[in-house]
């Protein structure tokens, strides 16, 4: 494995995830990986492939099925002095751990006084379009980024993938870091020059003047793909990659907007109580009066997901019906 | 074979045998049609755990009831769910058992009382205790087999639905399917005390282990324990030793074994291993076995025509049964 | 123990929550309760008090201390023909029984094709208020709504405590009731008139007309307090009860805020993805030129709710708060 | 009192009967100020159980960690965490152990290595994992005591933390005090296995019960298993038999037990038990008990008041330490 930083190689987003948990583990004694098959069998999405034969047993650690024990025990051992990596197969069984999430990782530091942090990092694997069906389909980020105390990443780009793991161990607070399944077999290149990247900030991935549409994770993608759909309509929309779902940074959002006056918020979670609502809450609290149109937000159908491709489409977002949203303010009909 | 088997006759031997053959061919089946994109998502076979599903369902009477995991188009049809709305389940088609929406990890019947397929490990085990304490509660003297792997024995949900069906004797046979490996990890590396039957003491219940490749013993096994939970003698824990021969599901490189292991458990091959042992009774003469085979290849050809013919559900359909408007009865 | 229908006596909410269980378990034979301590020692919070004496116990069973194992055993009784009263000691523990209601109860019905319902109550005590600290104090209603499948009540008065657990389980449905720790001490008569209550609607509980304050459960009775103290200051302000969180009647709270121009929506999660941030979004997406002003909302602050009063007190909603709230919309400064 | 106690001088039984007495007294007064309405929220009083904790720390070292439940202010008296700052926290003061903010149930403390004060039950099962895991990698010859009662044997945390110790050896001691009851729910209503260390078996793990009214054999018993830990021998259970006189929190009327129950118990008062044996051995003179009793009652008096003396949180900093600006070393 050659070091991304030296050359501007072809990978994956799996293989910058591997770089980026390979070179932690590497350069910290106290960084260790673990959870359910990231060592023999190498990962459910292979992100960890042969990383237990390379760095041993000790820092890549193969757990029993057994989700709250295990993220208990990496929030234990942040406490008590480790930087765990706790990879949680996919968040379809954060549910298993999400006592210790909530009652431990993100309450011990305030409730102790200080006393105590919790320097840890979940790894999750979420999103639906792999025919997975419903338990195995959830988009959950935006539901964990209402517990405080925590920092929710969502890295839609390889170099966000291959960049985030280092600031994110580096923060003193639990940070979980939601991986979208179908970003795994995304290929590009890293930009030598960029060594890192923050973990504060959302970021402009394409310029716009229309409409501005936010988004992060997977539904990046699509959102760019319905820009470009727009583009061709001679409509001129700003997309932004939010990367961080907690704390949410509005000041970017909120300058789009305040520029293009109109806003579609797009994500995969389900649409009551989805992450969008709370982006265009905070937008009419802070930004009410720049406002042209009313806030359109396009999010999964209230399901759970299904089976069949036809019926997984239907349920998602897509590029048809962020476009859509985008024209029906623009151009009310 | 196992002792019991002793009284086995030819209809009951052939019966075995034609099960696990319609699991295998079933399977085969859905790996090609996998191959071919036809059926998606995560597809986990049962190659060489057949004599388990077949064995414990001889036990089973059509008021018991079953539930089981992300692997279970074995429990499915030994259970008695047709084969063409399997497949047609398998190929996301409206005909299928659940509208085609499950797949393959979520199969419901109601008809033979199948609570699922589920894709939690683990998930299966506190629904099992409802619905045997509902059957109790009604006076429906019915059993409920609950199946789950090796590696699900590690999840909070084991100990607590155990303790608790032990606690209120609840009729169920909680059925352990220990195939060595949870995805890519070994029995030794996740399980503290691997001999699974052994957690049964923890909770004052009855455990014991069987020869999972052995379609008459995992049989003998399940009639005695279904027989004492019938006469309220509380849950049982039992064991049955398998393994699978092949992928995990349809993305696994198999690195964590190697294949001299594979093909050491081919050799115990359940469905192998009975045709043997009725051709040595005397049970299997002539074209017994291709008459079989092509019946079971014919069954397995009919529901692909089936499944493949069938529709999708309506996309205004999406929605429905998200709540439901009446309880089925 | 009398019979609410007949006279007007005088309760507690306690008391109505416990006159409703025990009328539901006699008249059904389908219907029963479990839990943690809801048998011999009468419930973590006194409701369930001499029923297991009364009614055996077969129909009230004590649980161990396993949230996940009893609530997933409600839900297969429920799918096997019972009515299961399931008790969540409070909505504090019910973290550990997530995976059971989000990926079975919530989902099998839809994900069966509709062979199988889940009519399925569970009851959970919530909110923060007695000083029980951060892991004792959540609010976790509005959270649970964002799961389609579910219906959620709130009830906030005498009367839906008493009344609604009826119509929840004749719901096909498993519904989710959220009783308010500080209400169950709460005094009142019912009216012997009123023999069922809807569980569909939302409830204007004090008209007004230059304000609309929206909220539910122990929130309503600062709200109250709090459009008490604007009359005082010759403003109107009009409270809506939602008592159903999901799904949301919007139809009453968009009525009323065509009326009186301006909201603040008030409840006791945390603010950032709180249930007021769907109210207020749904208010974007279905009244937004309704609205004169920017919509507000009084949530918790984003804290770990601890222990000291005062500090419990400034993490919460509070009447003060509330109506400082709405005078912002009225009088902006 | 246990054989082994033979060798129990006067400094050191001295000693525990001190640390039993500073706990009775420091929540005996507990309960007059939460009658006072001066502390408030839940309040679990240790009273019957001093021996379990005093017993455990004698067996530790301070590189050593310990976790415990809501009902640990035992656990950290004995573990040396000064009475005022625990009484300071009980009053929600800033001079608390933490800041106030976590009352009665969420004692920590940095210095002596106490991870909580955990209010859900079980929910100190995993992190006791990752403590000991921290320890073990980095080479610091720790052992992390744990403390649970027995109605979090019942919990899915239980069964995957004891596993997942036995699998990696973590150096935990599982303390679990088997006080009969969790809230009003007894023993036998909620554990099909009510002799908890059995369920060690279920792990490959050493488990044994004894006697928790008997701060000798307790100390006996966690010595030896803590010894057996430093030395690698994995982690283990022991199960202290013990009993709580109160009620589970200030809210219980007790309906669940009868007075005679209670009385009989508390003819096992560890406290006067050990008193009793030092008199008879020789050990306890003159008015050694007055003064004892007299310097307790004074490190008690001296603690309320400097409680009650205490500052409260501004509410500006209500927000502070929710995220962290860097780890405390
Ligand atoms: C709670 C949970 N954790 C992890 C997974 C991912 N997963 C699916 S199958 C599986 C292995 C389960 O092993 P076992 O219980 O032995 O059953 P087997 O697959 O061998 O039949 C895992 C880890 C899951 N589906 N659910
Ligand atoms: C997960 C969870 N469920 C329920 C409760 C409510 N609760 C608090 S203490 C307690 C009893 C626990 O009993 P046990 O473990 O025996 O400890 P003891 O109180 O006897 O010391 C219960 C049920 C809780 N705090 N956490
Ligand atoms: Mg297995
Ligand atoms: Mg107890």
């Amino acid at each position: 494995m050659s070091d991304a930083s030296t050359t501007a190689e072809r990978l994956t987003y799996r293989e910058a995830c591997r770089q980026a948990i390979r070179e932690a583990i590497i350069a910290d004694p106290r960084v260790f990986l673990m959870g359910e098959d990231v060592g023999r069998y190498g990962g459910c999405y292979a992100v960890t492939k042969g990383l237990m034969a390379e760095l041993g047993e000790d820092r890549i650690r193969d757990t029993p099925l057994s989700e709250s024990a295990f993220v208990g025990a990496g929030i234990g051992a942040a406490m008590a002095g480790m930087r765990p990596i706790v990879e949680v197969m996919t968040c379809n069984f954060s549910l298993l751990a999400l006592d210790q999430i909530l009652n431990n990782a993100a309450t011990i530091p305030h409730m102790s006084g200080g006393q105590f942090a919790v320097p840890l990092v979940l790894r999750l694997a979420t999103g639906a379009g792999r025919q997975l069906a419903a338990q195995h389909s959830h988009s959950l980020e935006g539901w964990f980024a209402h517990i405080p105390g925590l920092r929710i990443l969502a890295p839609a780009t390889i170099e966000d993938a291959r960049h985030m793991l280092a600031p994110a161990l580096a923060d003193p607070n639990p940070v979980l870091i939601f991986e979208h399944v179908m970003l795994y077999n995304m290929e590009g290149t890293l930009d030598p020059a960029v060594t890192g990247v923050d973990i504060a900030h959302a970021k402009v991935r394409r310029p716009g003047s229309d409409v501005t549409l936010v988004t992060y994770g997977g539904s990046l993608f699509k959102t760019l793909a319905a820009a470009e759909m727009l583009a061709g309509e001679g409509l001129s929309a700003e997309v932004i990659d939010l990367r961080v779902l907690r704390p949410l940074d509005m000041v970017t959002v909120v300058d789009s907007v305040s520029r293009t006056r109109r806003v579609v918020i797009i994500d995969e979670g389900w649409r009551s109580g989805s992450l969008s609502a709370e982006v265009a809450m905070r937008l009419v609290e802070e930004a009410f009066f720049e406002l042209d149109a009313p806030i359109r937000r396009v999010c999964a159908r209230e399901v759970p997901i299904p089976y069949p491709a036809h019926l997984e489409r239907a349920a998602l977002p897509q590029p048809e019906t962020i476009a859509a949203a985008a024209r029906s303010l623009v151009r009310p009909s | 074979m196992s002792e019991a088997k002793v009284h086995l006759d030819r209809a009951h031997g052939l019966k075995l045998l034609r099960e696990m053959m319609r699991i295998r061919a079933f399977e085969a089946r859905c790996a090609e049609l996998y191959q071919a994109e036809k059926i998606r998502g995560f597809l986990h076979l049962y190659d060489g755990q057949e004599a388990v599903a077949v064995g414990i369902m001889q036990a089973l009477e059509p008021r018991d009831a079953v539930i089981a995991t992300y692997r279970e188009h074995g429990q499915a049809l030994a259970r008695g769910i047709a084969m063409r709305p399997l497949m047609a389940e398998m190929l996301g088609k409206l005909e299928g058992t659940c509208r085609g929406r499950g797949g393959s990890m979520h199969i419901f019947d109601r008809a033979t009382r199948f609570y699922g397929g589920n894709a939690i490990v683990g998930g299966g085990l506190p629904l099992s205790l409802g619905v045997a304490l509902a059957d109790a509660m009604q006076k429906r003297d019915a059993v409920t087999a609950c199946f789950f792997g090796e590696g699900a024995a590690d999840e909070g949900e084991f100990h607590e639905s155990l303790n608790l069906a032990s606690l209120w004797r609840l009729p169920v046979l909680f059925v352990c399917e220990n195939n060595r490996y949870s995805m890519g990890t070994p029995l030794g590396v996740a399980e503290a005390e691997p001999e699974i039957w052994r957690k049964a003491a923890g909770y004052r219940m009855g455990g014991e282990a069987v020869d999972g490749m052995d379609v008459v013993a995992v049989e003998v096994a399940a009639r005695r324990a279904v027989a004492r939970i019938r006469q309220g003698g509380g849950p049982h824990l039992l064991e049955c030793l398998t393994y699978r021969f092949r992928a995990h599901s349809m993305f696994d490189a198999q690195l964590y074994r190697t294949k001299e292991e594979v093909a050491s458990w081919r050799e115990r091959d359940p469905i192998v291993r009975l045709q043997r042992w009725l051709e040595q009774a005397g049970h299997l003469h002539g074209d017994d076995l291709a008459v079989l085979g092509a019946e079971v290849a014919a069954e397995v050809e009919d529901a692909v025509a089936f499944a493949e013919a069938g529709t999708l559900e309506p996309v205004e359909e999406l929605e429905r049964f998200v709540t439901m408007d009446e309880v089925p009865s």
